[in-house]
């Protein structure tokens, strides 16, 4: 077996000596900002010590756009727009977690629809999130087929959200007190139809990825997080899972209407990049079950805003809150802090990017096969935009 | 390595037996959702330019500018939303907070071009491929970013207010007026519609504030009657409020009496900070009503010598003698007039120009003379035997109230006229106990009163007989008593596309009995102390003074203002008429103000 | 946009060390020149915009839909355009969206290492006029004081459909010839250089990335 | 031990001053804590208390008094509870004791506050390395007295050719242009 | 010397052939990779547009001239390799320079190729193209290994160094062929094809989501449009060759096509199927199993066809 192997191999490299760059023995290499294997837009600065990297440092900050800053200046309906930009393949858990800060700050509380609503749609955004990383993931080990289907399975997913807030990626649907419209008509069935559609397609990808001798012989023991790394580094989500713990803040801490779906964590042993995919393919069909459930339990009529004061100028008391959710890289939070004023004193967006790109990628790299570094970045579910925000 | 992991691969191959995922012609294939956030489309006719639009946009992506062939007029800016799109995100805040829900997205997007300065059009002028286009994003029916009701006031119960002469509306509290001030979006179209042109939306903000002393010195920078006002006003910026498309409009004039009634009387001085120097010049007044009045206080703000002469024993005019004390107290009344006098403004009381004093001393005795001296000669109803002896007229009847004496309306009583002064008849009568029937020549939507002035009376338990148009008044059998005659009414479309008129419908006459008949048609005014020679100088129409700029008449050193010069006869339309003679009559002393 | 007064001496390259200035070329470009004969040029900028090959460099969230663009559901394979992975083969450099400053550099130097004829798409609004992030410290507002820009779409994110419009809208464009953003930087390449050096900090790379 | 976060406050507050305790909700406690405690206490909670995982670490400005209030956001996995442990450090003296040796990706916040708020934190690995910006020589950005619009109006300037009009000032110029002279 | 240019003439023509059926067949399995993706895939004419293009490019920018001689000595090898293999069996047009070692020469030229491109490639200071050359050599040795040992196999089995002789002895029905005689060392030269051809699992060395494009990062322009027509050629060359040598060599045009596209499809049909294996994973690869196999089918030939 030839994974088998890679993981018994130790590193020729003996990590307290310095590097010496003028030795010749080295060969620094920039994987980024513009290189088709990186995600986003983002560099790591490798060094080689022939096909293996030694060094690796993460390099953001090519997205920064200061939204901290900005949405300090924004008044508190004004920053509902802005948040939706800071995870651009994921806006959704910027929104839901931007209003329920906002409410819990203002003493808001959404109704009942608004919570299904609101649910169905970070799943659906979980769906498409995981859609394009699955096809990533195929892409940065050569398998482009997979990238080509499951880009385009979802962009049905996108369709749905057009029909459903309007818009295909930004979709500024969940605002602070509940969601801007109800279900158009029909979207149930619509619903269900590109649920079997992406459900068919991960059966084919069960087939063709997942029990296949290369992806295996690939991804299989390709940085490995081991147990005792995972708090020190502060991983999180399906990195965390894939490494066994059963951790997912849907479950742990239900919020919106979590806790009346049924739908089971999904944990892997290994720990490596076959691990971590293997988690989210199969957290997609928990997915896929879960919007099943909400199509089918969701209250059809009601409210789904709550009273609001005058948007425009609207003050929210003094305090400060930290609210989660588990979006698909693990929790995902947004710190508020306020003054009573008709602004943010401060916001701080965790993302969990913001190890996993930079800290865990900084180790894991090391030791690693330079081929190996795209599917290494790619398995580990970074966005760029999260970090450096 | 099994053989499983080698063979299940190619499984990859079915997908090249099926049909491909592209679709042939995916710009043509695929228009937006019927939900979609595309480009904005505007109903010009539907959109009043408030602006609202710009303030909630983050990018500043939305300008206003005028668009050719719109003029401002009132509740209607005349400017419209321009967009740029090298701005606008999509995120729709101006869709949901558009106040006339004029705005619109259409499901277009693409929008290709080489310049960027392109990117720059004003919705629904420009001619756009997406105007008119049928799907794209609207704002749901049930979600709102501005409240549509407004927040109720406490008032007396009908029944309870019959008892008495108490006032009705009990003002909001602290937290109420709060609420309602929040709606505000604070376009100012209300301003350009309000005759004194109050800053309405910057007190609306310190009333948000709770800072009811800013509040107060915004008001009087416009209003020195801003407790009667908040009481009584016409409020005509309640009407053009864009809030009020999709709702109730602000309580603009509730919140005007919310500042009014947090601050004390006697701390207005110090908060207003009015400090009189005078500058030995003399302006005299004639008529202590709120045109007068609200002369004097401006002009004894700049150190103006002023002497108002008042025909009556007290102050305040047609607000005194013309408005029940159920609707605005006395003492409220008494709030605005004393701080105006406590600037040393001086009152000669039941000094009556041509009676005690000539017109003619004052011209020759100050600087400049400001006339404002109401209407207080009752309209004729012009019927026959209008002169009954049991025909009263609502002045009449409010005045003696006001005075306290008794009116003696009798137990039942028909009140004629559709205006506020036959509402407050109305009311007062009923208050002295009598059954009410209100006779109209039009309907209720046409009634010139304050809807919650209707509102009110028929709650109070008034009769309202619409379309009917009195005939003739003739004896009753009882002396006591009265009979009037009237006919149902048709309403006929006028051709020249003016309101509908009355038609008396010859054969549907009706005659019925009262005790006495309140006549509240309407007032005149008496000009018959101005001698004539001056008279030939002076403009007037149908009664009335016809002022030029700044209130002035021909007779430069004239300025008049009030019910007797102007065509809407309300106190807020006088306060702004004596303002603006204060600042004429400043630049005409100043020698600014050249005729 | 005036053509400034073009000073055909080398490049000074003086954000570089002396040792390191050696390295790099202090040449300056030159624009290019059409064939003589212009049924041959009409034939080559037909063939021009048959065959795009986009820089694969998302340089913003306008990247995100360019994924739908190149797969499956849009296929723009079809239409000639293919991304590609190195500068130096790409002829179509797709702006996606704002460029941070950070970027901006990244973005000047992937541009310069194309070789003509070249155009550049700007995506979204924020090229335009800053868009969302207007009034943010680390974006520029107006792209086209750095980099020429041939086309503008407009919208947040502009949709696959649009984008392929846009590429359908290129191609016209480079069929009339009239696409001439690489010969408007050489020609006015002092202008450029001057407004690309007033917001990046630290220029420390050659005058023109050969 | 016990798992509820009150007795463990309860229980620290022995060695601990701290002050400002807050329960913002059932899963989330607000505390502040002195800068010299401040690592030796959050070294206790993570060591002793389980809160093992750090969400975040970030500074707020309160330029108004003088502060900046770090905030460590821990995590308890166990009892699902979140602790947010403030300091406050001086604004002028920008200077904290680093976690990056409990934490690693402490490291990637520490580097970031120091180059958003110009706090440093002696020790912590590639502190001084550019994060997000590059060769920025201004007030740190994320400082409230950075202006940020001005900035980027200065800098980048906003496309010419746009002009406003405020409804309100609109109608008074065209409907009443002479009642608009006030005294 | 009226011979020679003849031969040339008719080479001529066999090249032009070449080039637009092997830019045509690159287009064709472009679609049917597109037909597996789900998308109908590039226009049939887009490769020549290419090369058009990048021939009316601009080159700005000098790494020296061995860099430049790279794309020339990579179309030297292509053509190298396509002079030597007759492409149809018994047409004095289509027989190119056909002699009795010209099996030795051909190699020689697929070697050459590839070489050439090695060393412009490492000119170009890239760290990229130097890896992806690194990677490109190694895996081109690896599987060199059993594509030499089949072919010694073969030439054992018919006992000649001349293609055109390899492919009369297989004349005479299908059952002639290699394929059937001799299937071990088709199964190793097959195997070595896959890496020859550069899809998936083997496309290690240019591996656009590792080292951009690899050897030919820096390249562009009309070295580009050089190589695209090289690859065209060469493409076809080996197609040819090895229908020659295992597949019954063609005797009409229409045999040529169908045979050489059903080879071309083995390559296609296992690329869409896989992700890319590492270079040490490929490299393991082959000196395992087709290594064996090539062993195998010498064993195969000389125990049981010659002995």
């Amino acid at each position: 077996m030839i994974y088998a192997k890679r993981r018994k191999r130790m590193s020729t490299q003996e990590h307290n000596a310095p590097i010496d760059l003028e030795s010749g023995k080295y060969v620094k290499i920039w994987q980024g900002p513009q290189h088709p294997g990186i995600t986003g837009n983002m560099a790591l600065e490798l060094v080689l010590n022939g096909d293996e990297v030694v060094d690796c440092k993460t390099h953001v900050g090519y997205l920064h756009r200061g939204f901290e800053k900005l949405m300090e200046r924004r008044t508190f309906i004004q920053n509902f727009p802005i948040v939706c930009r800071i995870a651009v393949p994921e806006p959704t858990f910027n929104e839901y977690l931007y209003a329920a800060a906002v409410e819990e700050l203002a003493g808001i509380e959404s109704p009942q629809r608004a919570q299904w609503l609101r649910t169905l749609n970070l799943e659906l955004m979980r769906l498409a999130s995981y859609l394009m990383w699955l096809g990533g993931i195929g892409a940065s080990f050569g398998q482009a087929t997979i990238y080509q289907w499951t880009v385009t399975h979802r962009d049905y997913v996108l369709d749905l959200f057009e029909e459903m807030t309007g818009a295909r990626v930004y979709h500024m649907y969940i605002v602070p007190g509940g969601v801007r419209a109800g279900l158009p008509e029909g979207f149930e069935d619509r619903a269900r139809a590109v649920l079997d559609g992406v459900e068919r397609l991960l059966n084919e990808i069960e087939k063709v990825l997942f029990k296949n001798v290369v992806f295996k012989a690939r991804a299989k023991g390709l940085g490995i997080i081991s147990k005792e790394m995972v708090d020190p580094y502060g991983i999180v989500g399906p990195n965390a899972r894939a490494a066994g713990f059963t951790r997912d803040l849907r479950r742990d801490e239900p919020y919106l209407v979590y806790d009346q779906l049924d739908f089971d964590v999904v944990t892997g042993t290994e720990s490596d990049a076959y691990a971590r995919a293997k988690v989210r393919h199969q957290e997609m069909r928990e997915g896929i079950r879960m919007m099943r459930q909400i199509l089918e339990q969701m209250p059809t009529d009601g409210p789904f805003q709550a009273k609001m004061p005058n948007v425009l100028h609207w003050e929210v008391p003094a305090g400060e809150t930290y609210v989660k959710a588990e979006c698909t890289r693990g929790e995902y939070g947004y710190y508020l802090v306020t003054d009573g004023s008709q602004y943010l004193r401060r916001v701080h967006v965790r993302g969990p990017s913001y190890t996993h790109a930079i800290a865990v990628m900084e180790k894991l790299a090391v030791g690693t096969n330079i081929a190996d570094i795209a599917g290494l970045m790619v398995s580990l579910h970074t966005y760029p935009p999260e970090i450096e925000r | 390595m099994s053989l499983k992991d080698l063979i299940s691969p190619f499984y990859v191959w079915q997908r090249a037996f099926e049909k491909p995922y592209t679709q042939k012609h995916p710009i043509q294939e695929r228009p937006g959702a019927p939900r979609y956030r595309g480009f904005h489309v505007n109903v010009l006719e539907e959109c009043v330019g408030c602006g609202t639009c710009e303030t909630i946009c983050q990018n500043h992506a939305i300008d206003m500018v005028q668009v050719e062939g719109l003029e401002p007029k009132p509740g209607d800016s005349g400017l419209r939303p321009k967009f740029d799109y090298g701005r606008c995100c999509w995120c729709a805040l101006c869709v949901d907070i558009c106040t006339t829900r004029s705005l619109r997205m259409s499901n277009h997007y693409a929008w290709i071009t080489e310049d960027p300065t392109d990117f720059n059009f004003i919705a629904g002028a420009d001619n756009m491929s997406w105007n008119g286009e049928e799907y794209g994003y609207r704002r749901d029916d049930d979600y709102h970013l501005l409240r549509g009701e407004r927040v109720k006031m406490e008032m007396l119960a009908p029944e309870e207010g019959l008892k008495s002469f108490e006032e009705v509306m009990k003002g909001y509290t602290e937290e109420q007026a709060k609420d309602e001030a929040d709606r505000c979006v604070e376009c100012g179209l209300c301003v350009a519609t309000c005759p004194a042109h109050m800053s309405i939306p910057d007190y609306i903000k310190t009333v948000r504030e709770g800072d009811y002393e800013k509040g107060l010195r915004i008001l009087y920078e416009t209003n020195p009657f801003s407790s009667t006002c908040g009481r009584i006003c016409t409020h005509r910026c309640e009407e053009v409020c864009p809030v009020g498309h999709q709702g109730e409009p602000l309580a603009i004039r509730w919140l005007k009496r919310a500042i009014v009634d947090r601050v004390p009387r006697e701390r207005y001085r110090e908060i207003l900070g009015d400090e009189v120097v005078e500058n030995g010049k003399q302006v005299a007044i004639v008529g202590a009503g709120p045109g007068g009045l609200s002369a004097a206080y401006y002009l004894r703000r700049q150190g103006y010598g002023v002497t108002v002469f008042e025909a009556q024993a007290r102050a305040g005019g047609m607000l005194r003698y013309g408005v029940p004390s159920y609707r605005l107290p006395d003492n409220q009344l008494d709030k605005d007039i004393e701080y105006i006098r406590s600037l040393g403004v001086e009152v000669r009381f039941n000094t009556c120009i041509g009676r005690e004093v000539q017109f003619a001393e004052l011209i020759d005795d100050y600087d400049a003379v400001f006339m404002a001296i109401g209407l207080n000669v009752p309209s004729s109803l012009r019927v026959k035997g209008e002169d009954h002896p049991r025909v009263l007229s609502g002045l009449q009847v409010l005045d003696d109230v006001a005075s306290d004496k008794n009116p003696g309306v009798g137990k039942n009583v028909a009140v004629i006229g559709g205006g506020n002064v036959a509402m407050d008849a109305a009311r007062v009568s009923r208050r002295m106990g009598a059954n009410v029937t209100v006779l109209y020549r039009r309907r209720i939507a046409d009634m010139p009163a304050d809807p919650e002035e209707i509102h009110e009376s028929q709650a109070e338990g008034c009769t309202f007989v619409t379309q009917a148009i009195p005939v003739e008044i003739k004896d009753a059998d009882n002396p006591d008593q009265v009979t009037i005659v009237w006919g149902e009414a048709e309403m006929v479309a006028d051709e020249k596309g003016g309101r509908p008129r009355p038609v008396l419908q010859e054969d549907r006459m009706h005659e019925e009995t009262y005790d006495c008949i309140i006549s509240a048609i309407g007032q005149g005014g008496s000009l018959d102390f101005i001698p004539g020679d001056y008279r030939d100088q002076i403009e007037f129409k149908w009664g009335k003074f016809v002022p030029g700029d700044y209130q002035q008449t021909a007779l430069q050193k004239l300025f008049v203002g009030g019910d007797i010069a102007n065509n809407t006869a309300d106190a807020i339309s006088a306060i702004e008429d004596g303002h603006h003679a204060a600042r004429g009559i400043h630049k005409f002393l100043t020698g600014e103000l050249v005729a | 946009m005036t053509t400034k007064d073009q000073s055909l001496g080398p490049l000074a390259n003086d954000g570089l060390s002396p040792e390191e200035r050696d390295l790099f070329s202090d040449a300056r470009p030159v624009p290019y020149q059409p064939y003589p004969i212009e049924v041959v040029e009409k034939f080559v900028n037909w063939v021009r915009a048959n065959s795009l090959f986009m820089l694969a460099f998302g340089t913003g969230c306008g990247a995100v839909e360019l994924n739908p663009l190149m797969t499956a559901r849009y296929d723009a394979y079809r239409f000639g355009f293919q991304p590609r992975p190195t500068p130096r083969q790409a002829s179509v450099f797709m702006i996606g969206g704002y460029a941070s400053v950070k970027t901006l550099k990244r973005i000047i130097r992937s541009y310069e290492q194309m070789q003509g004829p070249k155009f550049v798409v700007a995506l979204g609004i924020c090229p335009v006029n800053g868009g969302m992030y207007w009034d943010s410290y680390n974006t520029v507002n107006q792209f086209d004081l750095y980099i020429p820009v041939d086309l503008y779409i407009t919208g947040c994110m502009p949709r696959p459909e649009v984008l392929l419009a846009g590429v359908l809208e290129l191609k016209k464009k480079i069929k009339e010839g009239r696409a001439d953003g690489h010969n408007r930087y050489i020609e006015n390449l002092d202008w450029y250089k001057a407004n690309q050096k007033r917001i990046i900090k630290n220029w420390d790379m050659p005058d023109y990335s050969w | 031990m016990s798992n509820d976060p009150k007795s463990i406050i309860e229980e620290l507050s022995d060695h601990y001053q701290i002050s400002e305790i807050k329960e913002q909700k059932a899963d989330l406690l607000l505390l502040k804590i002195p800068k010299e405690d401040a690592v030796q206490f959050i070294r206790e909670l993570r060591d002793g208390q389980n809160y093992t995982h750090l969400a975040f670490m970030t500074v707020i400005d309160y330029i108004e008094s003088g502060i900046f209030t770090l905030t460590y956001m821990l995590h308890n996995y166990a009892a699902h509870h979140n602790i947010a442990v403030h300091v406050d450090i001086d604004r002028e003296q920008t200077e904290m004791e680093s976690i990056h040796e409990l934490w690693v990706h402490a490291a990637t916040y520490q580097r970031e506050l120091r180059e958003m708020y110009g706090i440093r934190f002696p020790g912590s690995p590639r502190l001084d390395d550019d994060f997000c910006l590059e060769g920025w020589d201004e007030i740190p950005p994320m400082r409230r007295e950075f202006d940020t619009v001005s900035y980027s109006r200065e800098r980048f300037f906003d496309r010419e050719g746009r002009i406003t009009t405020d409804p309100r000032e609109h109608m008074k110029q065209i409907m009443y242009p002479i009642h608009t002279d006030n005294d | 010397m009226e011979f020679w240019a003849v031969k040339i003439g008719y080479f001529l023509i066999t090249l032009g052939m070449v080039t637009v059926y092997g830019l045509l067949l690159g287009a064709i399995i472009a679609r049917t990779m597109a037909r597996v993706q789900g998308r109908i895939g590039i226009p049939y004419w887009q490769p020549f547009l290419d090369i058009i293009k990048n021939l009316g490019k601009r080159t700005a920018v000098s790494h020296g001239v061995m860099f430049y001689m790279g794309p020339v000595f990579r179309i030297a090898g292509g053509i190298g390799t396509l002079a030597f293999v007759p492409v149809i069996y018994g047409s004095e047009m289509f027989s190119n320079f056909h002699f009795a070692g010209d099996l030795l020469l051909a190699m020689y030229f697929i070697f050459f190729g590839q070489l050439g491109m090695a060393l412009g490639a490492g000119e170009s200071g890239h760290p990229f193209s130097a890896i992806g050359v690194a990677r490109g050599l190694g895996q081109m040795t690896a599987f060199e290994l059993p594509f030499v040992l089949a072919i010694i196999a073969v030439v054992i089995q018919y006992d000649t160094l001349s293609i055109t002789e390899i492919v009369a002895a297989q004349q005479g029905g299908v059952s002639n062929w290699t394929l059937f005689t001799n299937p071990l060392a088709v199964a190793a030269a097959m195997l070595a094809f896959l890496g020859m051809s550069g899809y998936p699992p083997f496309d290690v060395f240019t591996a656009p989501n590792e080292i951009p494009i690899g050897p030919p990062t820096e390249y562009h322009s009309s070295f580009l449009a050089l190589m695209a027509t090289n690859r065209a050629i060469f493409a076809s060359a080996k197609l040819i060759l090895f229908m020659d040598l295992f597949f019954g060599g063609a005797t009409g045009l229409i045999e040529m096509i169908i045979k050489t596209w059903a080879i071309y499809m083995v390559a296609v049909v296992v690329g869409a199927s896989f992700p890319r294996f590492r270079v040490d994973q490929s490299i393991r690869f082959f000196l395992r199993v087709p290594t064996l196999i090539g062993i195998a089918s010498i064993a195969f030939v000389q125990i049981f066809l010659l002995g």
